[in-house]
């Protein structure tokens, strides 16, 4: 049977990866039907959500698991997918046990998590550090005390590219690494605007500061811009999730020889489980329907699961996978996934309106430099003031 | 008296053009009319991924108001659309003006001017975003032609990245705007410009104080459309400046489409679009009665 | 007794003024196009050059330098093997869906739009102004904010998906500029060509199609081009109204471009972007010989 | 039974506004069949509306109108059996000439041979045959004139409305024209409307003249009735060309009967035909140049001694302007016994020619 | 030295072409300082082109223009010392009547005072002191037309260019504004070239008038002797209006000296003034209706008996149309004299004031 499925995978990598998931689903004697729409969340999500609710829904969707799809669950869009997991027993397999609790509502399960993630990692071009003379650092106050030596050497410390999200993630991992997880459950999961007002969080708004400083003479838009000034040296270093290592590897560029990364900032290596999953629409097509289980399972099928993020770069849902192949970032991802050193990240504790807001606001304020701290921390507690 | 016949139902007299009417009839209540309602209607809801029915009175635009972001949309809109107006009147009057001498290459020239306008600003904002990047656009070429304290960094700079916007814009937009010009040049009498030449009236003397007004149905025509464009600015501001650097080049529409597919918040983004057209509505619709309400 | 044949035989200007190739006038003129269009053409020309150029030249900078290395690669991939997820085959694979969705949304738009603005000019009726101003305020509306309506509109009538629903959208949210245009067109146009012809016995369509319709050509130029250019490119409703079958050419264009994550392949974006450019381009350039001059005259007295 | 069985045309109480201008007020028109009616007046007195009107492309405000026996108050233009040209001409631009007279018979499904054979006879008569392929922008605006006229020629209708066709012609060709459309009329016998400024083709043309002013009729006449015995003072002063001369005075009766006096100046009013009994007051008298003798000799009723002031040769003839007392009156006479300036004259004529006006400018 | 030195406008040579369409053909004009000139032809014969041409509006094919002496050929028109009025008045539609009058002034520099005063003067001559700031739109047509007049009188040039000013007017507006304007040419003795289709324009304003075919100037003289001496067969049927009769016959030489025959019909021919030595041959013999008496008694050269066929009053005159054998002769009488239709008449004439016209059209 023909299944429509629609994603945002469209660049080389990704592709590649989807067409492992896509050879898969062929060979059970489907047809996967590529919707692919670039361009992310904001792109994707009106076609999405039109061809839902205009009654001409895909067979699959892709969508960053967490609360996007929260809506469409509620409103009986979506189809349920409690009996495919039982049968799977996705409960033992999937890890960290998180990833699943994100795609449940209510009891059931309403989607299939493919790979997970991680924001929180610091990217750092050994030899930008090299031409400044100062040693690699290994974390982020050590980076912070090399920042002045790379300016006198005409290079950019820290590289933070123009668009919102790229600022606002790369606050959400400062708290997370400087303030502690604690403190990031406190502010993002409890929502406590005291304590997100509070001495502490005042710290993470210190540590920004010094940020935004670093990053003041960044000009570029895109994060793979930025990136490719810590690849070509300009930039000391750069905040960015796991994603950035392709372009690393895309440039040739060895992990531990050209660049160094640094998960949790160097400061606390915890990683957050963000990802991707699908979601099914309810069809009234009881071939399709069928159909629709019969991907859910390839979805997390272990050989799949290997082939996929090998292609993607991410790391798999199941703990019982075997990835030699994995290089040397990629392990250290591993293994604290192996420790457990696992964390919600915003995506699944805020919804996307608090994000939105928590993104026009760090934009200005790595932006804006005369944007206080005081005012922003003042802000940024209203929102989380009025989070939900 | 066998008063004849008696005056036919006011219904079917011109029908046709009653029946030709009927698009734009059902357009005008059935998108716009109810389409707004709609909006409006939502805009008093909290609404996020899907409309729904759980009113929050004026939640949505007190908090609107109190959002800095909005604020700030506001006010560039408000410098980019005098400017994008001031400017692409001007400049394509200007072109249409030289074009209409009866030069050569004329085709050529018009196909350049108006190029811009077919290509997709997804990528044509790249490019500007490189002319205007400091490290290699046009700053770097002239500095390495030795002026090397020339500062053209508009992109990149809070205060002035709503003009580097404009550049991009007025770009991409005056060679339409040039067109229509042209379209209405040719329709002016020749004996105007007769009298002119007679008169000793310089050429552009004569396009800026006698063709020029009588041009007002052009002008308007394009006045609209310009400032329909200004309004719902969007991919433009995307593709050059994601609204930034910060929130320094946010427009309202962006705000709009923002908040109803990235923050899925629906309602906020009705409250917005309702504000945009009220405040587009105080402005047109007296306007259009005064123009268009009299009979000719 | 003078007669002119007396007259020395060169004795001042005689016959047609002649024109200096490098008068004053000239040189203004030309320089001042030529400077303008130097400035329209320098972004294309980074587009261009950098279309030509492969990656990792495109990696050392320099936007303005020519490629050292032309190649065409980019432009192939562009059109024939850039991925669209598992679809690798480039532009060409929305062309054809493009120019369905194109052709007839341009006559419909203008058809209806141009049928509106005449009869708003010229056979008023009770109420039209009023949905006139409805329409010109509609102009204003981004057009984000009605898709969900339109959504559920569609759904009703049961076009959601089709190529006939989205078609209409277009020659919706063409409706309004292009009626004014044509409005404000048709009534400056002399009111008795209008009375002659219903004299003669045309009626509405007859008048429209055989008086109005060619006495108006450079401003359905216009629409055309404002059309073309703005249904070629759309995206958002090409993507949201059709099914993956019927995606346009831009949906494949945003694909290649917009990637998030992954590599920036700017040569192939650049190309991308131009060839898509292309079917405007060319729409513009042949329809310039229809810009005549005084296209009413003779019309009426003189 | 109904009044308008035997007329062609036929008008009640038409009204029309524009806006809030009152253009028409119920105006009664009735045209005979086969009647040649000339619209004549000042301009802006609505002649043009009230041709839109009869042609139904005016919306009127309020009234009837009928042709042929039939109410079209509310018919279409083209259901109305009328033929128009019109002042602007109104050529379709894009069109050739022969396009522009075959376009209404095209429309009306006329069959081709018919179409040609029409053109060629309408392009005969007004001498267009080696302009047939040309489009209207590459002719002078005579010959643009008689290619709106041939439009309405090549249809074959009832009613004829002209709206100053000759206005833009030579003499030669206006002649020839007004020839053309007369022997039309008579081979035809449509009823015709037709508007126009000159005079000549008023008096030469029509059946009846209706001069109009502020909408209005004033006076619906036979042309030499309206020369003659002009209703009122707008009438007299409006027709003729040089135009009335007018003597502000009283009217007086004396002993030998009534007489009109101002200054020094006393005309017997003993042959003047009076149209309601005369009361003493104000008036005005009108004589037009044409019945002014010079010279003559002949024992007019009234003359008197005048000092010729200008003299205007016309062709023809030649006015001549005397002074007569303080009054300045205007003579025509032959050219050849035109006399000097600053001679004196002779100048006499028969009241009976004249026109009296009241006080409120019509005639007595 | 210079033939043109003395003459204010002179054209020589002078052709213009529309692509492959000649319009004039090497066209010589010499018009004397402060002459009133009338271009009079009919319609499509180049007499806008013409003006356009002196204008320096249309670039010539080929010839040189000289305006007081100086060669303008290639001078642009704000240097040629010209005004010109248009046929379609062409007044810049958003300027208010001052501004229209002022603006061409004012971007030649002219002093602030000079222009007040230069308005002033013009307002009053052409009595359109209350209209000055009103909108054009807002103007009836005459007084558009005098404000289009306006605007080349306040420019202070030396030659005043007119195309057809008047011809869209009322004939009362016509002839007031007619008085004007030769009013404007006594007071400013400039030079004045004029286009128009009206003879009585024409033969009242003209010191000179050019009368124009195809192109080619056929007479240029004085409005009288255009009128009675006519060059050739084709001025002689333009001018007038009715037009001259033509009797087709032959000339021959007999014993009372010359005579003209046609059919029974013999004119001698002994007071005729001829042009050039007569040949025995086909001729053309032209006479005005109005030099044709009707049964007047007195001793006419010639007379003849005839039979009226139609009658067609025109106000103060009518025009009988006799037949004479087999010639239809028209002839112009005094309204209360005209005879009826059927009715037999004694027509004569004067062979004095007929026009002879030889094979090839020319005057014999
Ligand atoms: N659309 C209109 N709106 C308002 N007033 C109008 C309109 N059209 C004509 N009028 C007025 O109606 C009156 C009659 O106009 P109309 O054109 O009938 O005059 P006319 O007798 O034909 O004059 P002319 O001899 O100059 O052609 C004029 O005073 C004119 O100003
Ligand atoms: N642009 C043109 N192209 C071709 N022929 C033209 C053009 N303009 C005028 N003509 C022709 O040139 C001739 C002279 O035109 P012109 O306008 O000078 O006539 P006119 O004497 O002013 O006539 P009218 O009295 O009708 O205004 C006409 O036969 C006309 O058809
Ligand atoms: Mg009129
Ligand atoms: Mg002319």
């Amino acid at each position: 049977t023909d299944l429509e499925v629609t994603h945002w995978w469209t660049s080389g990598g990704e592709a590649a990866a989807v067409a492992e998931l896509a050879k898969a689903f062929d060979a059970t004697g489907n047809k996967w039907v590529d919707g692919a729409i670039a361009g992310s969340g904001g792109t994707a999500r009106p076609i999405m959500i039109s061809r839902i609710t205009g009654g001409d829904p895909m067979g699959a969707t892709q969508f960053n698991h967490g609360r996007q799809a929260e809506e469409l669950i509620q409103a009986g869009l979506m189809r349920d997918l409690t009996d495919v997991a039982t049968k799977e027993k996705w409960t033992e397999v999937v890890r960290p046990k998180s990833l699943l609790d994100s795609c449940t509502v209510g009891g059931k399960i309403y989607c299939v998590p493919v790979n997970i993630h991680s924001w929180q990692w610091l990217w750092l071009s050994n030899e930008a550090f090299a031409k400044a003379g100062v040693p690699v650092p290994k974390n982020w106050d050590e980076y912070v005390a090399a920042a002045p030596a790379l300016e006198k050497a005409g290079i950019v410390p820290l590289a933070v590219g123009g668009q919102a999200w790229q600022a606002a993630g790369a606050f959400d991992v400062l708290m997370m690494a400087v303030g502690g997880t604690d403190a990031f459950l406190k502010v993002n999961k409890d929502k406590d605007a005291t304590f997100a007002a509070g001495p502490e969080i005042a710290k993470v708004f210190k540590a920004a500061d010094a940020a935004r400083k670093m990053a003041k003479n960044t000009n570029v838009q895109d994060w793979n811009q930025a990136t490719n000034m810590v690849i070509t040296g300009k930039a000391g270093g750069q905040i960015m999730g796991d994603w950035a290592q392709g372009e690393f590897q895309v440039a040739g560029k060895v992990a531990g020889k050209d660049y160094t990364c640094l998960p949790g900032l160097g400061m606390n290596a915890t990683i957050a489980t963000a990802g991707d999953a699908f979601y099914f629409p309810l069809l009234k097509d009881a071939d399709k329907a069928k159909a629709q289980e019969v991907l859910a399972e390839t979805l997390l099928d272990p050989k799949t699961q290997v082939a996929f993020n090998l292609k993607k770069g991410s790391l798999p849902v199941r703990g019982d996978v075997d990835l030699t192949a994995a290089n040397d970032c990629m392990k250290k991802g591993l293994d604290i996934l192996a420790k457990g050193s696992v964390i919600q990240w915003t995506d699944q504790l805020l919804s996307q309106d608090t994000q939105k807001q928590k993104e026009d606001l760090f934009s200005e304020f790595f932006a804006k430099q005369d944007l206080t701290v005081e005012e922003a921390q003042k802000r940024f507690a209203a929102i989380i003031a009025k989070a939900d | 008296m066998a008063s004849a016949t008696k005056r036919p139902s006011r219904l079917f007299r011109n029908l046709s053009a009653k029946i030709a009417s009927v698009p734009m009839v059902l357009t005008a209540l059935v998108i716009f009319v109810g389409g707004t309602a709609w909006t409006v209607f939502y805009s008093f809801t909290n609404s996020k991924l899907l409309p729904r029915l759980t009113f929050v009175g004026l939640d949505q635009y007190e908090r609107l108001w109190a959002t800095p972001r909005w604020l700030v949309s506001i006010e560039n809109l408000a410098i980019y659309g005098v400017l994008s107006l001031i400017f692409s009147l001007v400049i394509g009057f200007v072109l249409a003006a030289l074009l209409d001498q009866k030069i050569r290459f004329e085709d050529t020239l018009r196909t350049i001017f108006l190029y811009p306008f077919a290509l997709s600003f997804v990528v044509t904002g790249v490019v500007w975003q490189w002319l205007l990047n400091p490290d290699f656009g046009v700053q770097a070429v002239v500095r390495s032609l030795g002026w090397t304290s020339f500062t053209f960094d508009p992109l990149y700079n809070s205060s002035i990245v709503i003009y580097g916007v404009l550049i991009a814009a007025l770009w991409q937009g005056t060679g339409f705007v040039m067109c229509l010009m042209l379209a209405g040049l040719r329709g002016i009498d020749e004996d105007i410009w007769k009298a002119a030449r007679v008169d000793g009236i310089p050429a552009w003397k004569t396009y800026l104080f006698i063709v020029l007004p009588m041009m007002r149905p052009v002008l308007i025509t394009t006045l609209v459309i310009i400032a329909a464009g200004i309004v719902k600015v969007y991919d433009l501001v995307v593709a050059q400046t994601s609204g930034g650097p910060g929130i320094a080049s946010e427009v309202p529409a962006k705000y709009v489409y923002d908040y109803m597919f990235f923050a899925q918040n629906l309602g906020q983004g009705f409250a917005a679009s309702t504000m945009m057209l009220l405040s587009v509505a105080i402005v047109i619709v007296p306007w259009v009665y005064l123009e268009f309400g009299r009979r000719r | 007794m003078a007669v002119s044949a007396t007259l020395p035989a060169a004795e001042g200007p005689r016959g047609p003024k002649p024109r200096h190739a490098f008068s004053r006038r000239n040189i203004f003129l030309y320089g001042t196009l030529f400077v303008v269009a130097a400035y329209y053409l320098l972004p294309l020309y980074v587009m261009v050059v950098t279309s030509l150029k492969g990656m990792p030249e495109i990696r050392l900078g320099n936007i303005f330098s020519p490629p050292l290395e032309i190649t065409f690669e980019p432009w192939a991939k562009a059109w024939a093997s850039a991925c669209t997820g598992l679809n690798c085959d480039g532009l060409s694979r929305g062309f054809w869906n493009s120019v369905r969705i194109t052709v007839p949304s341009v006559i419909l738009s203008i058809a209806i739009a141009s049928v509106n603005g005449y009869a708003l000019a010229n056979w008023r009726f009770k109420g039209s102004e009023l949905f006139f101003t409805i329409l010109i305020v509609g102009a204003f509306i981004p057009y984000q904010v009605m898709l969900y309506p339109i959504v559920i509109i569609l759904r009703e009538i049961g076009l959601y998906g089709s190529l006939t629903g989205l078609v209409l959208v277009h020659s919706i949210f063409g409706m309004p500029i292009l009626t004014l245009l044509f409005r404000n067109y048709f009534a400056s146009l002399p009111e008795e060509l209008f009375k002659a012809a219903r004299v003669d016995g045309a009626g509405f369509w007859s008048i429209y199609l055989r008086i109005m319709l060619p006495m108006s050509v450079p401003i359905f130029v216009v629409a055309m081009i404002l059309q073309i250019t703005g249904i070629w490119n759309d995206f958002l409703f090409g993507v949201v109204y059709t099914r993956p079958d019927t995606y346009p050419m831009t949906v494949q264009l945003n694909n290649i471009v917009n990637s998030v994550q992954g590599v920036k392949e700017y040569n192939v974006n650049m190309a991308a972007t131009l060839l898509t450019g292309l079917v405007p381009l060319i729409v513009y350039f042949v329809s310039g010989k229809l810009f005549v001059r005084g296209i009413a005259a003779g019309a009426v007295k003189g | 039974m109904d009044a308008t069985a035997n007329t062609s045309v036929s008008i009640q109480e038409l009204s029309l506004n524009f806006g809030t201008v009152s253009v028409l007020q119920s105006l009664n028109l009735d045209i005979a069949e086969g009647e040649f009616i000339v619209l004549l007046g000042p301009s802006g007195c609505g002649k043009s509306t009230l041709l839109n009107c009869i042609a139904g492309l005016l919306d009127i405000s309020d009234g009837r109108i009928f042709i042929k026996g039939k109410n079209v108050t509310w018919e279409e233009p083209k259901d109305r059996g009328i033929g128009m040209v019109f002042q602007s001409y109104a050529l379709y631009p894009q069109m050739s000439v022969e396009k522009n007279l075959s376009f209404g018979l095209k429309v009306a499904g006329t069959p081709k041979e018919e179409i040609g054979k029409r053109i060629a006879r309408a392009a005969e008569i007004l001498q267009i045959e080696p302009l047939l392929q040309r489009k209207p922008a590459a002719l002078s605006g005579g010959q643009r004139q008689r290619v709106a006229i041939g439009r309405a020629l090549v249809r074959d209708v009832d009613v004829f409305l002209f709206d100053e066709p000759l206005s833009n012609l030579d003499a030669k060709l206006r002649s020839e024209l007004r020839v053309e459309i007369k022997r039309l009329h008579q081979r035809l016998a449509n009823t015709m409307i037709y508007v126009t400024h000159d005079q000549i083709e008023a008096m030469t043309l029509a059946d009846r003249i209706a001069v109009m002013r502020g909408g209005v009729i004033q006076q619906l006449d036979a042309p030499q009735a309206i020369y003659n015995r002009p209703v009122n003072r707008f009438v007299a002063g409006f027709i003729g060309s040089p135009g009335m001369n007018f003597v502000d005075g009283r009217l007086e009766d004396g002993d030998g009967g009534w007489r009109f006096t101002s200054g020094d100046l006393t005309v017997p009013l003993s042959t003047y035909a009076f149209d309601r009994q005369p009361v003493a007051g104000p008036a005005v008298l009108g004589i037009r140049p044409e019945h002014i003798g010079l010279n003559s000799g002949s024992g007019w009723p009234f003359s008197a001694k005048a000092n010729v002031d200008v003299v205007e040769p016309m062709g023809s003839d030649t006015l001549v302007w005397g002074r007569l007392g303080a009054q300045s009156l205007s003579v025509r006479v032959p050219s050849e016994r035109a006399p000097r300036t600053g001679e004196q004259v002779e100048i006499g004529f028969d009241p009976l020619r004249a026109s009296l006006f009241g006080e409120d400018g019509n005639r007595l």
